[in-house]
C-alpha cells in the first residue's frame, strides 16, 4: 500500500499541532476585525448588596469610552435575566442588586482595550451592603439570609433529589456488623484553563446575521439557546468555536459576558471583543464540586458490602446554573456504587442557593461522576479500617465480577463491560504492592511514614442516550458529515468541538478505519455552526462515545454505497464482495478489488444509472446506553514529619477505556487528567471569607500544579471493549481526574491510619498534616 | 507617550506607545504576532513567556519601555528557512501540546535552558519550566520534547522528513 | 488587567534618578526588575503617577567581594546572583535564597535589591540579609549613606529609604572562616511566597559556635530577627539539642497571622521545623569550611 | 476583622467627647486624609487615601455617629468604595473620666473589607488594618493630650 491508512490503534502525530507549534493558532484573543470594539466589565465588590444607583458619566466622558451598559438598559429589552440549563435563571446584569462578588454590574465599550480598562474605575456605583450568608448548611436555617428574594418560595433551598431503595438500604444499615461512616466535603475548584473566556460578537445590520466567535465547548446548543433568547432566527445566527485553549467544562455554561457584548454589537454596530482576566475567570465562572457528603457504608463483618447511603448538601452559589442533563440535577452522582456489587444504596441530595458565584460543571468529569467516585472510594477504605482488612483485599472481595456484565447497578444503572479484578492485580504487580506493604511496616517500625492508597474507580460517560439525556430539551444525540472527494480525500465534520484532546486527528483516524483512507487525506472540521452538523459539544467524555460513534455509522453508510459502486466497478453482485484489508474484493478472489479512492472517483464520474451521484453521509448517533470506562490507580506518598508535606513517591495508573483510537493521544489525555486529579487532592480550593470575598483570586492563591510537584506518573492499560459502541471505545477524557483523587488521600490516610485517622478533606494541606503529626507525637523537625 | 523601538524575530517595530503598555500587548496588537498568550494576571502562567536578549522573561510583566531596543524572540521566530526549530519538532514527536495554548511559552522557555544546558536531565527540564503552567499534558510529554530536542541539536537524531510536519 | 497610566522616566545616572525623584516627592516610584511593583500595578493596588526606571543606570549591576564585603548593586538580578561561581563557592545561603524567589523566568528580570527595598515581609532575601548581618548603601540629594539591614527594614513595604533615595548595593560581610550558611524556604508549590522561610549564619570556634544570625521570612509584618535564639547559639556546641532550643526561641520571636498559608500556630511550628534543619545545613558547611 | 484597644488620655472627659463630635478633628487623625465634605456634625464625608508603601487606596467614607450618649458612648459607622473595593466599618467608643483631666477611651472597631483588596490583599490586610486604626487611636491621644486645656 502506497500511503499508510494509520486507523485505529496508531499513535498518529496531530494533524492540528503544526499550527500552534508555529504560534498560528487562532484563540480568540488572536481575532481582530476591523472597527472592533473592546468590552470591559465593572464587577461587584460586595458579595450581597442592594445598588442603588449607577452613575456612567465620569466613564462617558473618557475619551474612547462609547457606551456604558447596565443592567436597566438590558431589563428594557428583556435581557437583564437569562435561562440556565437547571431551570433556574440568572442574572446577565444587575437591575438593584448583586448576589455574589465579582458578578457583572456595568459594561464599558470602548475603542480600545486600556481605554475599556479605565472606564470602569469611573462608573460610580452606590451600594447598600446586606448579610451575606457563604455556607449553605446556615443557608438553610430559618431566618436566613435570603439570596433570591425573586422566587417565590422564600428560602435557600433549590431542590432535593434521591436515588436508589431507601427502604431496603435502611433496612440493611440496620442488619449490618460493621458500619464505617464519614463526612466528606469536597471543595470548590476551579478549572483553569490557561486561556480565560472570551467572545468577539459582530452583529451585521444589513443582513440582520450575528456571529459570535467564542470560547464555547458547545457552539450548536449556545447558538440554540441565543435564538431562544434574543428571538434573532437562528439561521442568522453563527457561532464559531475557534481554537480553544483548555476547556475542562469551564466552556460549557453561557456568561453574561457573551450575552452583554452581543448587546453591545447590536447597540453600536461594531464587532465588540470581550476577553476575561484570570481573576474575572477565577472569581466568577463555573465552580466546580462543592459537595458536603456525608457517607455510610454496611458490611458484614466478613467484609461483604451490603449497603451505601450518602446525604449531600450541594451549594451551587447564587443561581443554579449548573451543567448538568435536565432530568439531573446533581448529574450522574448516583453512579456511587463504583466498581462494587453493593445490593441497596440510596443518595439524597439538596441543592442550596449561597452568596456565591453559579456554577457547578464539571472540572474535567461527566456530571458529578467525580463526587460520586470520591466517596466511594473513600468509604471502601474507611471501611478496611474498621475492619482490619487490607484495603486491596476488600476490594477484590466486592468487586462487580466479570462475569456479571452487563451488570445493573442498585441505583439502576447497567454497567456495559469492565474486569475490575484484572485492573487492580495489573496495578498491583506494576507497583509491587507486597514489597511496598513490607516497607512500609518496617519504617512504621522507625518512625517514617509512608503510605499506599488504592483507587479502584468505574466512569459513567457518553451521554445521551436521548430517551434519559437531555439539555433544555436538546436530546442528547451527537453528529457527524462525511464527504468523500473524487480523488478520495474526504471531510468529516463533527457536533463536538476539541479543547486539546485532538479531535482533528482521532476522528480522522476513526473515518480512515471505517473507509480505509489515508488519516493525512482526512480534513476534520468543527466548532463552525454555519457548517458542522448540529451536536451537543465535547464534555463528560462523550465526544468518542457519541460522535465517535456517528463518525463510524456515518463511514458505514458510505461503505454500504461504496459496496454498490464497487460491485458496479467490478460488474460483481454486492453479496459477492468482502471489506479486507481496506478494500472491496471479491470473495475467493482478492486480486479483483477497489479501493475507496477508486470507489470515490467512480462516485462522481461512473456511478450507475439510476444511482446518486456522490459518496457522503451524515449520522445523528443517540448511543443506546452509557459507557463505563474503569482504573486501578495505585499512589504511594512520603510524609515529611517536620512539615506535614506529602510527596507523591510513585503513582500507577491501569486505564481501561475499552478499544483505543490513538494511543498516544489517550496517554496524554491520562498524564493531564491525573494532574487535574491531584492539583485539588493537594493544591487547589476555593474559599470565601464571612463577607463572601473570594480568597484565591489569582493563580498566585489558586495553586495550579507546576511540573516541579506533579510526577512521573507511570501509565499501562487493559482493554475491556464497550458491547454496544460501534468500535469497542469508552472515552477517556476524564478518568484520571476522577480517579485520582482519592488513591492520593487513601495514601495520606493509609500512612497516618496507625494513630486513627480514617479520613482527611482535600486538599491535604501540610498543616493539616501537621496538625495530625503533633496530635499524636509524630512530628519532628 | 513613548517612541519604542523593539526587534522582534529579527525585525525592527517601532511605535508611539503609552508607557504602560506591556510588552506582551506591544508584541501581540503592535506587531500583530499573537502566538505569544496571556493566561494570568500575576506572573505565574508563563503562557506569555518571550526571551529578551536571550534570557526568558514574561512579557506580560515587562512594559514595552523597559526593555526599549532590546532583541525580543517570539515562538513565530523559531522556524527558520522554512525548517521547524528542534523544539517544535520536539513537542509534536512527544506529544508534548493538547490545547496548545501554553505551548509558544513552554518551548521558549525550554529553547533557552537549552541554550544553557545542552544536555538537560529530567529534573533540569522541570526547574526551569516550573514558571510555566500547562493544564493539559501532566508536563510529562513536555519534558520528553525538551529533551527530545536537546538530543536533536546535540546531533543525536536522524533527520527527518519535513513533510510529516507540513 | 491594565495598569493606570504613569509617567515613565529613564534616567541615564544616579543623579539624573536622584534628581528626577526629588522633583516628583512622593509620586514617583522606582522601578528595578519590576516583578513585584508591575503585578502590584496591574492589580491597580499601586498607581504611582511616575515611574524611574533604573535599569539604564551605570553601575549598579556590580557584583564583586571587596573591602571585606561582597558588594551586590542593586540592579543585580536573581539570575545573574545564582549563576555567579562567587556565590556558589562563598554565598551558600544567598544562592539558595535567589533559587527560591519566585520562578526561573521571573529571576531574569528581578533584582535582589527589589527583593530587599520592596521590603514584602514575604520576600526572601531580607531575611538572609539579616542573617549575614547586610547593609543597605542608599543615595540622596544628601549623598550616600550606610544602613544597617535592620534599620533599613522598617515594616510592611516601608523602608528607612526617603522618597528621593536610591538604594545602590547591599552589603554582605565576606564570611568569616568556618562559617556556614543555609537558606530553608517551605512554600506551598514552586513560585510561592514562603509559609515561612529561615536564613542562617553560623561561625564555628572548633567545635563551639562563635556568631551566629538568624532571619525569619513572612511571618511577621516584616523580615524578623531572632535576637534571643542568636544570643542562645553563642558559646553552645550546635548538637541537636542545642538546635530545637534555638529553634523554640526563634518560633518564639515568629508572630505569624492565619492566612491562606496556613494558621498561625502552624507557621510557628514551622519557624521552629525550618530553623532547626537551617542551623544542621549550616553547621555542616561550617564544619567543611 | 476586629481590633479594640484602649488610650489613657490626658484631658477632660468633656473635651475628648467633644473631640469626636467635631468633624475637623476627627477627620484630621484619619490617616491619608485629603479632603471633607459635611453633612452635619453627625455625617460627614472624608476623602482618606489609605495603605502601605505603594499600595494605597483612596476611598470616600460615608461618615455617621449614632447611639449618641455624651458625654460616654458613641458608635461611628463609616462606608466607603473604592478602586473594586468596599470598606465598611464600625467603632464603638466608650469614654470614661479617670480624674479631673483624664479620661479613658475604649474603643473597638470592626472592619469589612469586600472585593480585590481583600481577595488580593489578604495576607496583608489584617496586619494593615490593625496599624491604621492604632495610629487614628494614638492620632486622637496625641493631639487631646497637647491641646491646651
Amino acid at each position: 500500500m502506497a500511503v499508510a491508512i494509520q486507523g485505529m490503534g496508531h499513535s498518529v502525530k496531530r494533524k492540528e499541532d503544526p499550527r500552534f507549534l508555529r504560534g498560528r493558532g487562532n484563540y480568540i484573543d488572536d481575532l481582530k476585525l476591523p472597527g472592533m470594539l473592546y468590552m470591559d466589565i465593572l464587577r461587584s465588590p460586595y458579595a450581597h448588596a442592594i445598588i442603588k444607583s449607577i452613575d456612567a458619566s465620569r466613564a462617558l466622558t473618557l475619551p474612547g469610552v462609547l457606551a456604558v451598559i447596565t443592567g436597566k438598559d438590558l431589563d428594557a429589552a428583556g435581557l437583564a435575566w437569562m435561562p440556565t440549563l437547571m431551570s433556574d435563571k440568572q442574572m446577565v446584569l444587575p437591575v438593584d442588586r448583586v448576589v455574589y462578588q465579582a458578578q457583572e454590574v456595568a459594561a464599558v465599550i470602548a475603542t480600545e482595550r486600556y481605554i475599556a480598562a479605565d472606564g470602569i474605575t469611573l462608573i460610580d456605583v452606590d451600594y447598600e451592603p446586606l448579610p451575606v450568608v457563604v455556607d449553605p448548611k446556615k443557608a438553610l436555617e430559618p431566618g436566613a439570609t435570603l439570596v433570591r428574594p425573586d422566587r417565590e418560595q422564600k428560602d435557600n433551598h433549590i431542590w432535593h433529589w434521591e436515588a436508589g431503595d431507601k427502604t431496603a438500604t435502611d433496612q440493611s444499615f440496620q442488619e449490618a456488623a460493621v458500619v464505617a461512616k464519614e463526612d466528606i466535603y469536597l471543595p470548590r475548584i476551579h478549572v483553569s484553563s490557561i486561556e480565560t473566556c472570551g467572545c468577539v460578537a459582530s452583529f451585521d445590520k444589513m443582513a440582520g446575521k450575528l456571529t459570535i466567535w467564542m470560547t464555547t465547548q458547545a457552539p450548536h446548543a449556545i447558538r440554540t439557546v441565543f435564538s431562544l433568547v434574543s428571538k434573532i432566527p437562528e439561521h442568522n445566527i453563527r457561532v464559531i468555536s475557534p481554537d480553544i485553549g483548555g476547556g475542562f467544562g469551564g466552556k460549557v455554561p453561557v456568561y453574561p459576558g457573551y450575552v452583554i457584548a452581543t448587546v453591545a454589537s447590536i447597540t453600536t454596530g461594531k464587532p465588540v471583543k470581550w476577553i476575561e482576566d484570570r481573576s474575572e475567570n477565577l472569581q466568577a465562572d463555573s465552580f466546580a464540586r462543592d459537595y458536603h457528603m456525608t457517607a455510610e457504608l454496611a458490611a458484614t463483618a466478613d467484609g461483604k458490602m451490603k449497603a451505601l447511603r450518602i446525604k449531600t448538601i450541594a451549594d451551587h452559589g447564587a443561581f443554579d446554573a449548573a451543567a448538568n442533563p435536565s432530568k439531573f440535577p446533581a448529574g450522574l452522582f448516583s453512579i456511587c456504587t463504583g466498581s462494587y456489587d453493593i445490593p441497596a444504596a440510596h443518595m439524597e441530595v439538596d441543592g442550596v442557593y449561597t452568596n456565591k458565584p453559579p456554577g457547578g460543571i464539571a472540572y474535567r468529569c461527566s456530571f458529578r461522576v467525580t463526587e460520586a467516585v470520591h466517596a466511594i472510594e473513600r468509604m471502601v477504605d474507611s471501611l478496611a479500617l474498621k475492619l482490619n482488612m487490607d484495603p486491596a483485599a476488600l476490594r477484590l472481595k466486592n468487586f462487580i465480577p466479570p462475569e456479571s456484565f452487563p451488570y445493573k447497578s442498585a441505583t439502576g444503572w447497567e454497567y456495559d463491560s469492565g474486569n475490575y479484578p484484572a485492573a487492580l492485580h495489573k496495578a498491583m504487580d506494576t507497583i509491587g504492592y507486597a514489597d511496598l506493604r513490607r516497607e512500609q511496616a518496617e519504617k512504621r517500625a522507625r518512625g517514617e511514614l509512608m503510605g499506599i492508597g488504592i483507587s479502584t474507580f468505574t466512569e459513567i460517560v457518553g451521554a445521551g442516550p436521548s430517551h434519559t439525556f437531555d439539555i433544555l430539551g436538546i436530546k442528547m444525540f451527537d453528529s457527524c458529515e462525511i464527504r468523500v472527494h473524487p480523488t478520495g480525500s474526504a471531510i468529516v465534520r463533527i457536533g463536538v468541538q476539541t479543547q486539546g484532546q485532538g479531535h482533528e486527528t482521532t476522528f480522522a483516524q476513526i473515518v480512515a478505519e471505517e473507509l480505509g483512507l489515508p488519516v493525512e487525506n482526512i480534513t476534520v472540521e468543527h466548532g463552525d455552526t454555519d457548517t458542522a452538523p448540529y451536536g451537543l459539544g465535547t464534555y463528560a467524555s462523550r465526544s468518542t462515545a457519541t460522535a465517535g460513534a456517528a463518525a463510524a455509522m456515518a463511514a458505514r453508510k458510505i461503505r454500504e454505497k461504496a459496496r454498490l459502486l464497487a460491485a458496479h466497478l467490478l460488474e460483481a453482485s454486492p453479496d459477492d464482495l468482502e471489506w479486507k484489508d481496506y478494500q472491496f474484493q471479491v470473495k475467493g478472489d482478492p486480486a479483483r478489488a477497489k479501493t475507496m479512492a477508486d470507489i470515490a472517483f467512480a462516485a462522481y464520474t461512473n456511478h450507475p444509472q439510476g444511482m446518486e451521484a456522490g459518496l457522503e453521509a451524515v449520522n445523528y448517533y443517540d448511543p443506546p446506553n452509557l459507557t463505563f470506562p474503569f482504573g486501578s490507580y495505585i499512589c504511594v506518598v512520603d510524609i515529611d514529619r517536620g512539615t506535614g508535606e506529602v510527596k507523591i513517591r510513585r503513582f500507577v495508573a491501569i486505564d481501561d477505556c475499552g478499544n483505543i483510537i490513538n494511543p498516544m493521544i489517550v496517554d496524554g489525555q491520562i498524564h493531564g487528567g491525573l494532574t487535574m486529579g491531584m492539583a485539588p487532592a493537594l493544591l487547589e480550593e476555593i474559599s470565601y471569607d464571612e463577607a463572601g470575598n473570594m480568597r484565591q483570586s489569582t493563580f498566585m492563591d489558586y495553586l495550579l500544579p507546576t511540573a516541579m510537584e506533579t510526577p512521573a506518573w507511570e501509565l499501562d492499560k487493559t482493554c475491556t471493549p464497550s458491547p454496544h459502541h460501534p468500535f469497542g471505545a469508552k472515552g477517556v477524557g476524564e478518568s484520571a481526574t476522577v480517579g485520582a483523587p482519592p488513591a492520593i488521600v487513601n495514601a495520606v490516610v493509609d500512612a497516618l491510619s496507625h494513630v486513627g485517622v480514617s479520613h482527611i478533606d482535600i486538599p491535604i494541606t501540610p498543616w493539616k498534616v501537621y496538625a495530625i503529626l503533633e496530635a499524636h507525637g509524630l512530628a519532628a523537625p | 507617550m513613548a517612541e519604542v523601538q523593539l526587534n522582534i524575530n529579527g525585525q525592527p517595530h517601532q511605535a508611539d506607545v503609552e508607557s504602560r503598555l506591556l510588552l506582551v500587548h506591544f508584541i501581540r496588537e503592535v506587531a500583530n504576532l499573537t502566538g505569544t498568550h496571556i493566561g494570568c494576571d500575576s506572573t505565574s502562567c508563563g503562557a506569555c513567556t518571550v526571551l529578551v536578549d536571550g534570557l526568558p522573561a514574561k512579557s506580560c510583566t515587562l512594559f514595552a519601555v523597559q526593555v526599549n531596543g532590546a532583541d525580543i524572540s517570539t515562538v513565530e521566530g523559531l522556524e527558520q528557512d522554512g525548517q521547524l526549530h528542534p523544539i517544535q519538532e520536539g513537542f509534536f514527536e512527544e506529544h508534548g501540546l493538547q490545547c496548545g495554548f501554553c505551548t509558544p511559552g513552554m518551548m521558549m522557555a525550554g529553547v533557552a535552558l537549552l541554550e544553557r544546558n545542552a544536555n538537560p536531565s529530567e529534573a533540569d527540564v522541570r526547574h526551569a519550566i516550573s514558571g510555566n503552567l500547562c493544564r493539559c499534558t501532566g508536563y510529562v510529554n513536555i519534558v520528553k520534547a525538551i529533551q527530545y530536542a536537546g538530543a536533536k541539536m546535540r546531533g543525536e537524531l536522524p533527520e527527518r522528513a519535513a513533510k510529516e510536519v507540513a | 488587567m491594565i495598569p493606570s497610566a504613569f509617567e515613565y522616566a529613564a534616567p541615564q545616572s544616579l543623579a539624573e534618578a536622584i534628581s528626577f525623584l526629588q522633583g516628583h516627592a512622593g509620586q514617583a516610584k522606582v522601578l528595578a526588575g519590576g516583578q513585584s511593583l508591575i503585578p502590584l500595578m496591574k492589580f491597580r493596588l499601586a498607581s504611582p503617577e511616575y515611574l524611574v526606571d533604573i535599569a539604564r543606570v551605570p553601575g549598579l549591576a556590580h557584583l564583586e567581594e571587596r573591602a571585606g564585603h561582597l558588594a551586590i548593586g542593586s540592579m543585580v538580578r536573581e539570575a545573574v546572583l545564582e549563576a555567579s561561581p562567587l556565590i556558589r563557592a562563598r554565598y551558600p545561603a544567598l544562592l539558595e535564597t535567589s533559587l527560591v524567589v519566585a520562578d526561573p523566568l521571573v529571576r531574569n528580570f528581578a533584582t535582589v535589591g527589589g527583593n530587599v527595598a520592596h521590603a514584602d515581609p514575604a520576600n526572601d532575601h531580607p531575611a538572609t540579609m539579616l542573617a549575614l548581618r547586610a547593609h543597605a548603601v542608599v543615595e540622596g540629594p544628601g549623598g550616600r549613606r550606610t544602613i544597617a539591614i535592620d534599620d533599613f527594614l522598617v515594616d510592611t513595604f516601608e523602608t528607612a529609604l526617603a522618597p528621593d533615595e536610591v538604594l545602590v548595593e547591599l552589603q554582605v560581610p565576606q564570611p568569616a572562616a568556618h562559617s556556614g550558611s543555609a537558606y530553608v524556604k517551605l512554600e506551598r508549590k514552586v513560585g510561592d511566597y514562603a509559609i515561612a522561610g529561615v536564613a542562617v549564619q553560623v561561625t564555628l570556634e572548633g567545635d563551639v559556635c562563635h556568631e551566629a544570625g538568624l532571619g525569619l521570612t513572612n511571618v511577621g509584618s516584616k523580615a524578623i530577627r531572632p535576637l534571643e535564639a542568636e544570643r542562645f547559639l553563642v558559646g553552645k556546641r550546635l548538637d541537636e539539642d542545642v538546635l530545637r532550643q534555638a529553634a523554640d526561641l526563634a518560633a518564639t520571636a515568629a508572630e505569624p497571622v492565619s492566612d491562606l498559608r496556613g494558621p498561625a500556630e502552624y507557621k510557628r511550628a514551622m519557624v521552629r521545623t525550618l530553623t532547626v534543619r537551617a542551623l544542621r545545613k549550616a553547621a555542616q558547611r561550617a564544619k567543611e569550611a | 476583622m476586629h481590633f479594640e484597644g484602649s488610650e489613657a488620655i490626658r484631658a477632660p472627659v468633656d473635651a475628648v467627647w467633644a473631640f469626636f463630635m467635631d468633624a475637623p478633628s476627627v477627620a484630621g487623625c484619619a490617616p491619608g486624609f485629603q479632603k471633607m465634605e459635611v453633612l452635619s456634625p453627625e455625617h460627614y464625608k472624608p476623602t482618606v487615601a489609605v495603605g502601605v508603601g505603594p499600595v494605597k487606596a483612596t476611598f470616600t467614607l460615608d461618615v455617621t455617629l449614632t447611639d449618641l450618649r455624651p458625654p460616654h458612648h458613641a458608635t461611628m459607622r463609616g462606608h466607603g468604595i473604592a478602586a473594586g473595593s468596599g470598606v465598611d466599618l464600625e467603632s464603638q467608643l466608650d469614654l470614661a473620666a479617670t480624674g479631673e483631666s483624664s479620661t479613658s477611651l475604649a474603643w473597638t472597631m470592626d472592619a469589612v473589607v469586600s472585593g480585590a483588596i481583600a481577595s488580593m490583599g489578604a495576607r496583608l490586610l489584617e496586619n494593615t488594618a490593625q496599624k491604621v486604626t492604632a495610629r487614628f487611636f494614638e492620632c486622637v491621644r496625641e493631639k487631646l493630650g497637647t491641646a491646651p486645656r
